[in-house]
């Protein structure tokens, strides 16, 4: 029997169980769901509780015990699990403190660039005509000139820090966002509940807030999850320009910037953060497939 | 309408791929390193520009150097100055020196070098302000004529250094016949100068590349007949060029790397001490906590220099007191290759100057400019907070990091490594003179104003090298500002070739030979 | 009509894996069909008559499976041939049209280009031959001005042109037997008497016996000979299509032709059938039906009814024609 | 499709205005170039002349008008660190970046649709699982880590490419692979998602009907259909792509506009930041049109009214 040839099939269609019950089965059953879950939450845990996981200050040097390889090669040694950097500091706490920083630049960023994106997509997705317009060619020209550039003019201009990290990535990214939004506004403006609330004269704000904001909030959850993903990873192409985060304030972009130069030699220092970066995104990718399918059934892509 | 999508979409694709492909192999047929007669050098940075006034950058000086000649060059084992382009000088008078060239010193494009080129040259320089050179050649005021092969240099002011002066970075003599005929941008593009070797081609950020000067004035000195300068900027690629034997010579070699570089059979690691010291400048304006020597001793004695050679630069650069280098004029010896280090002492002069509860500030430093720059930054930052100086270091861009200096916006400390293009202490000691870094560093002392403003001028070089020394150690008793160590120039070079880097940080191609 | 069976489905058994479970949506369903006849397959949607015919084919969704039962073509057993095989019957002595003319056919193919691919598909055929074919064929099923329709898309034509040239694609290679699923349900009833039309002069002209999908009464009286009932994955009720009409033996067949309007008795109010069809994933024990049925006994409520009424012509899935009840069993139950 | 295209047209005309004054306001708060161009210790009254001679005292709004009326000539002003006009230097970097682009885009869909059309075709089977682990790997890994790998083992190690540089093919294997990991990556899942729709079409189901072979109803009537959105796809990567040359020039010492801005910008060299940045927003513009003109033209559906 050949398998997966043509999905369209009545008995998927009007079996609909009640909403949260749907949300744990699928949860449970969908595989790729349940290891995103799992791994995003991990990596919030670490992050929170960096101060008590890590086993040193990640900042402190220690000239004795300068690039130990990880406690399993031989030279490595047991107090320092993933080995030590070329400053003598343990690359274990550096990882586990560098959570801190590259997840919340990748939340930080994409709530602000969210906001942004959702006002700029529901004023321009709402009132249409010129407004639409004008806002639609600053949403092109910012889509012009990719994110990365962006970052290194400006951060280049601005000392780079989490804090200015956070302000450039949030106000370079919101543009995925209002188009987004102002596709779903389009649509939803059409509904008649819309358009009978218009017509009996409440306020454009109030529609705006009652009516759109909540349904484009499932869509924005789908799009931020993922672009928090694609931060993490912009978050270390900046440190290897030399624009991320500096010291002694650590992230997994710039542990592995930091740590390419000893690639040949003591591959693990940039190594693990890169693994650490890559199952993060992975756990946060598939978190985001799973809301899509949970929160629009419309698309069948699981 | 029969269009095949797939088609056009492959086609399409395919013709940029093949565009690609093709262009790629009519393009530059890439040298390879081991064709015997070209020797391939990796740089970290692309050479700036040919205009030899306007760049300040010793890696693009390395390259100039074999392309033209100056009046006068130093002797790299001696530290003498001797002749280059002039046949002999003489001084007539504090401000006037004679100097006469060499006879029959042909340019690459043929023109046979003469006064005129001179007077060009050095005019140029010495009055356009907006060159970078300016401020270093300002001391000349006019080239006289007397013949084709003869001149009077007049200098505004005595200046004994002169023949330091003119025996580097920007003492190079351009035709200037060929300059008026075809305009400085074609000279710029296509450089004409009298040294061993002439330019061929140069595609930014990629290779220039350059071939044998055969009517060089000084004969068949060098085995190259190609010399190739690849631009190569991330460390590892650079070393992974030099072990595959794409390139001979690979510059700054980062320490992470030393080892593998020198234990690989076709490799080793060519290390000399440079002139450029590694030194945290303090603000001594009123109101700062460095203003107080207590707090400046306090700082140089926390620091082990011994320690931040060992353990970051794996033993290579010396630890050192004074920032003048030997082979330079007027060099201290004996406040070199030595560092105090007494942490003990250093909280006593803490607690004595008020600071017994922790003193705190802030140090800026460059990132990725210097050799180990972060690293030894935060390894000293480490080494403050054990006697209780607890520095907030703040890491910089250099772009960023040029203009707060020059705004004045920098606070308690800043690092910065410093070379000495002229080999003399008056280039490295000026920076202890109160206008050039007003607002900056503000560092006035009366009795080194006095001693420096006279040393500049004075013509007795005896004399004169005692009034530096002496300058070193009052600089050294004020401790103006801590000192780190000198650094040191670590080259990776291939087994094929012999090559051992200068202190000036220069690359003369004609020492290179084959093994 | 010879009475030699064309196609003959024993005991066929087709289910779903969905995330709720395993879903048997054809349960055990058995019907023949003669050559030249037109067997109709009635109920609402969800009874499992389009699984039946999806499986006939063999072209069900990915997590369907045929997990039983037998599908007879002459003579051979279509549910042991591997790909290759069914590949030779799809389209050549088996095809299908389907309901939505709009989705089915491909948006970006020309009409031409999506018709002569079932000719190569099947026969060695040149190009020129195929569009000649395919042309020919246009003008059979009624299409004015074939030439162009042959170089047009799909969305340039009326839901009713593309119907017939699903029916045209189907009948390329003069298939014995065709399977259409609610032809006429996405077209309005004009367009629908003249598709009706159509496929009578098809089973004239070639021969073809039609397996028709429906949930219209209607267009059964129209085109059937024989009818067969479904609910719940079963056929309920089998017989032609006068005595289906004339003497409903099953109380939903009874149900389903009191809740269609007749001509004649305009006035009288519509009875619908109460209560709605148990989701798949939890039949009831006894008869599915039992829980909306009007005459329901006891004995509905605990075994699951089988051919209870079986002569030659007619066949009931209802314990109302078994004679060997129990007084107990025969007990009315009210349930609705 | 003329109406359409010209409306699209007029449209890029503001946008390029937009970048314009972008571009312009971040030179302008990049603060004072002077500063860099005048040795350190340049006098007060040296750095005031400069000042002046490059109109920098006039309001923003003049220097802006000035800047457009350079812009509309091409001229974007001279490179201080070259000497020579900054456009000229640019468009000598930019075949260089073209060709490892186009390479890189053309090995990602050469890689990215088979394997998002086999995905598709596994959906939830290990094999999908493995194959969407994958892409979610190859967009997650940095790029510049994934050079210097492939340069310690291909280079270093095994020896069959060079190092760095540009010159004969063998040159931009390794720098093509590394930027087109990232965007096959994301490709993959784009197709694979984009072919899900197609496979679940009704036409698909009437194709098999029709007794067509297997490869043919997923390659000829499924992937025509996902095709149209595929090549959309492919050209609105030319962000992605270009934000990638920036890490992977550096890396591999590759003589294109990527690595030429990265130095632009340490050095303050804003002549050249303005005119890379432009060229590739018009870069991105230009293919960001075709993919719109693509996508009505290949679409019948469009193409009618």
């Amino acid at each position: 029997m050949d398998a997966a040839l043509n999905d369209n099939n009545e008995i998927q269609k009007n079996v609909r169980p009640n909403f949260f019950k749907r949300w744990g089965f699928l949860l449970w059953r969908s595989k790729t769901g349940t290891v995103g879950l799992i791994i995003v939450t991990i990596s919030v845990l670490i992050a929170i509780f960096a101060p008590l996981l890590a086993p040193y200050d990640p900042a402190m040097i220690n000239p004795a015990s300068m690039l130990l390889p990880p406690a399993w090669l031989e030279g490595g040694s047991t107090e320092h699990l993933l080995g030590t950097d070329n400053l003598g500091r343990d690359n274990l706490s550096r990882i586990i403190y560098g959570s801190q920083v590259s997840i919340l630049v990748g939340v930080a960023s994409v709530v602000l660039a969210g906001a942004i994106g959702v006002t700029i997509g529901l004023i321009s997705g709402y009132f249409g005509g010129w407004i639409d317009s004008i806002l639609m060619r600053l949403v092109d020209s910012f889509l012009a000139i990719p994110t990365i550039l962006f970052a290194l003019v400006i951060l280049s201009i601005f000392e780079s820090g989490v804090m200015t990290l956070i302000i450039v990535l949030g106000v370079t990214n919101w543009v995925n966002y209002a188009r987004l939004v102002r596709g779903e506004t389009l649509s939803i403006k059409e509904r008649d509940y819309v358009r009978a609330a218009h017509s009996i004269g409440v306020s454009d704000f109030k529609i705006i807030i009652k009516h759109l904001l909540p349904n484009v909030i499932s869509s924005f959850i789908v799009i931020s999850t993922l672009s928090v993903a694609t931060t993490i990873i912009l978050e270390a192409s900046l440190s290897f320009l030399g624009l991320g985060v500096q010291p002694p304030v650590v992230s997994w972009g710039s542990i592995l910037s930091d740590g390419r130069d000893y690639l040949a030699t003591s591959w693990w220092i940039a190594t693990f953060p890169g693994i650490a970066i890559t199952i993060t995104v992975l756990g946060i990718i598939f978190l985001g497939d799973w809301l899509r399918d949970v929160i629009d059934p419309r698309s069948k892509s699981n | 309408m029969k269009l095949n999508f797939k088609k056009v979409l492959g086609v399409s694709l395919m013709s940029v791929f093949a565009l690609g492909a093709v262009h790629s192999l009519a393009d530059v047929e890439n040298v390879s390193a081991q064709d015997d007669d070209t020797l391939t050098i990796a740089l970290g940075t692309d050479m700036v520009t040919f205009d030899i006034h306007n760049h300040v950058n010793t890696s693009t000086e390395a390259i100039h150097i074999n392309m033209f000649n100056y009046l006068f060059k130093r002797n790299v084992e001696t530290g003498e100055i001797e002749m280059d382009l002039a046949e002999s000088y003489e001084i007539i008078d504090d401000t006037s020196w004679e100097v006469t060239l060499k006879e029959g010193i042909p340019f690459h494009n043929g023109e046979i070098l003469d006064s005129e080129d001179v007077k060009y040259t050095l005019e140029r320089v010495s009055s356009d302000s907006t060159l970078l050179e300016h401020s270093n050649y300002a001391v000349i005021d006019e080239i006289e004529v007397i013949d084709d092969l003869t001149f009077i240099i007049h200098t505004e002011t005595p200046d004994p250094a002169l023949l330091n002066r003119l025996a580097r970075i920007g003492s190079g003599i351009l035709p200037v016949d060929y300059i008026e005929e075809n305009g400085f941008d074609h000279f710029l593009s296509n450089p004409v100068g009298t040294g061993p070797y002439q330019y061929v081609n140069w595609i930014r950020d990629d290779r220039l590349e350059l071939e044998k000067f055969d009517e060089y004035f000084g004969g068949d000195i060098s085995e190259w007949e190609n010399v190739t300068f690849r631009v190569i900027p991330e460390n590892s690629t650079r070393v992974s060029e030099l072990l595959t034997g794409g390139v001979d010579i690979a510059v700054n070699i980062p320490p992470s790397e030393w080892e593998r570089v020198d234990d690989n059979n076709d490799t080793y690691l060519a290390q000399t001490d440079s002139n450029r010291a590694m030194m945290i400048f303090v603000r001594h304006t009123e109101g700062w906590p460095t203003a107080d020597k207590a707090v400046r001793e306090a700082m140089d004695l926390a620091i082990d220099n011994q320690a931040i050679t060992d353990h970051l630069l794996g033993g290579a650069g010396t630890p050192t007191i004074t920032r003048v280098s030997p082979g330079t004029f007027g060099f201290a010896e004996e406040l070199s290759d030595t560092y105090n280090y007494d942490p003990e002492r250093a909280r006593e002069l803490l607690a004595e100057a008020g600071y017994e509860n922790g003193l705190d500030i802030k140090l800026h430093s460059p990132r990725g400019r210097y050799l180990q720059d972060a690293e030894i930054a935060q390894m000293i930052v480490g080494m403050w907070s054990q006697v209780g100086i607890n520095a907030e270091l703040e890491f910089h861009e250099w772009s960023n990091f040029v203009e707060l200096r020059n705004a004045g916006n920098n606070e308690d400390a800043f690092i910065l490594a410093l070379g000495n293009s002229m080999f003399d202490a008056f280039n490295a000691l000026d920076w202890y003179d109160y206008e050039r870094f007003e607002g900056q560093i503000d560092f006035y002392n009366e009795e080194l104003e006095e001693l420096l403003a006279d040393a500049a001028q004075n013509m007795d070089l005896e004399e004169r090298e005692q009034q530096y020394i002496e300058a070193q150690h009052l600089i050294a008793e004020e401790v103006v500002h801590p000192v780190l160590h000198l650094e040191s120039i670590n080259m990776g070079v291939s087994e094929r070739v012999d090559y051992t880097p200068t202190m000036d940080e220069m690359i003369y191609i004609h020492t290179i030979t084959k093994k | 009509m010879s009475n030699e069976n064309l196609l003959e489905i024993k005991e066929l058994r087709t289910s779903f894996k969905t995330e709720e479970g395993k879903v048997p949506s054809v349960d055990g369903v058995s019907f023949q069909i003669k050559k030249g006849e037109v067997v109709a397959l009635v109920g609402e949607s969800g009874s499992g008559k389009s699984v039946t015919a999806l499986s006939v084919l063999d072209i069900l969704a990915s997590n369907g499976r045929i997990e039983g039962g037998e599908i007879l073509f002459n003579g051979q057993n279509l549910t042991k041939y591997n790909e290759q095989q069914m590949r030779k019957i799809r389209g050549n002595d088996i095809s299908m049209i389907f309901q939505e003319p709009l989705t089915s056919l491909n948006p970006v193919f020309k009409v031409g280009e999506q018709m002569t691919e079932a000719l190569h598909a099947h026969q060695k055929i040149s190009k020129s031959k195929a569009k000649e074919k395919s042309i020919e064929m246009l003008d059979k099923v009624g299409i004015p001005r074939a030439n162009k329709v042959f170089n047009s898309y799909p969305h340039s034509l009326s839901g009713g042109m593309r119907q017939r040239v699903m029916i045209a694609i189907a009948l390329m290679c003069d298939p014995k037997l065709l399977i259409a699923d609610e032809p006429t349900t996405a077209l309005d009833v004009t367009i629908q008497a003249q598709i009706l039309k159509l496929l009578k002069e098809v089973i004239k002209k070639f021969d073809t016996s039609i397996l028709l999908i429906t949930h219209d009464l209607g267009v059964v009286a129209e085109m059937a000979d024989r009818v067969a009932v479904m609910y719940c994955g079963q056929i309920v009720e089998e017989t032609d299509v006068f005595t289906l009409f004339k003497n409903p033996k099953h109380p939903y067949t009874k149900g389903l032709i009191d809740s269609t309007p007749k001509i004649n008795q305009l006035d009288e109010k519509l009875r619908s059938i109460p209560g709605s069809v148990p989701s798949p994933l939890e039949y009831p024990a006894g008869c599915r039906f039992a829980d909306r049925c009007p005459h329901t006994m006891s004995i509905c409520l605990q075994k699951v009814p089988n051919d209870e009424l079986n002569d030659e012509n007619h066949l009931s899935r209802c314990f109302l024609h078994s004679d060997e009840l129990t007084d107990d069993e025969k007990v009315q139950v009210k349930v609705n | 499709m003329a109406k359409f295209l010209l409306r699209r047209l007029l449209q890029i005309i503001p946008v390029l205005l937009i970048i314009s004054f972008i571009v312009f306001s971040l030179v302008f708060v990049a603060g004072d170039p002077v500063a860099l161009m005048l040795p350190d210790d340049a006098s007060q009254e040296d750095v005031e002349n400069l000042r002046e001679s490059l109109g920098l005292n006039e309001p923003f709004i003049v220097q802006y008008g000035i800047y457009l009326r350079d812009l509309l000539t091409g001229d974007f002003g001279t490179s201080y660190r070259y000497g020579t006009d900054a456009l000229e230097v640019v468009l000598d970097r930019l075949p260089a970046t073209l060709e490892l682009a186009g390479l890189a885009l053309f090995l990602s869909v050469v890689v990215a649709i088979p394997l998002g059309i086999w995905s598709a075709t596994k959906r939830n089977t290990s094999m999908d699982l493995v194959a969407t682990g994958a892409a979610v790997v190859g967009k997650a890994m940095p790029n510049f880590w994934l050079g210097i790998m492939l340069i310690l083992v291909f280079s270093v190690m095994l020896g069959w490419f060079p190092v760095s540089g540009r010159g004969t093919f063998l040159h931009i294997v390794l720098p093509a692979l590394t930027l087109a990991t990232g965007i096959a990556a994301e490709m993959t899942r784009l197709i694979r998602s984009s072919m899900i729709e197609s496979l679940s079409q009704d036409y698909v189901r009437t194709a098999r009907s029709k007794g067509l072979k297997r490869n043919l109803v997923v390659y000829k009537h499924a992937f025509k259909n996902s095709l149209i959105p595929v090549i959309t796809i492919t050209f609105l990567q030319t962000s992605t792509l270009v934000g990638g040359t920036l890490i992977t020039e550096t890396v591999f010492a590759w003589p294109g506009l990527g690595q030429l801005l990265i130095q632009s910008v340490y050095a303050r060299d804003m002549a050249i930041v303005q005119a890379s940045v432009f060229i590739i927003a018009s870069l991105v513009i230009l293919m960001n049109l075709i993919a719109d003109i693509l996508y009505r033209y290949l679409d019948p559906r469009i193409k009618l009214n």
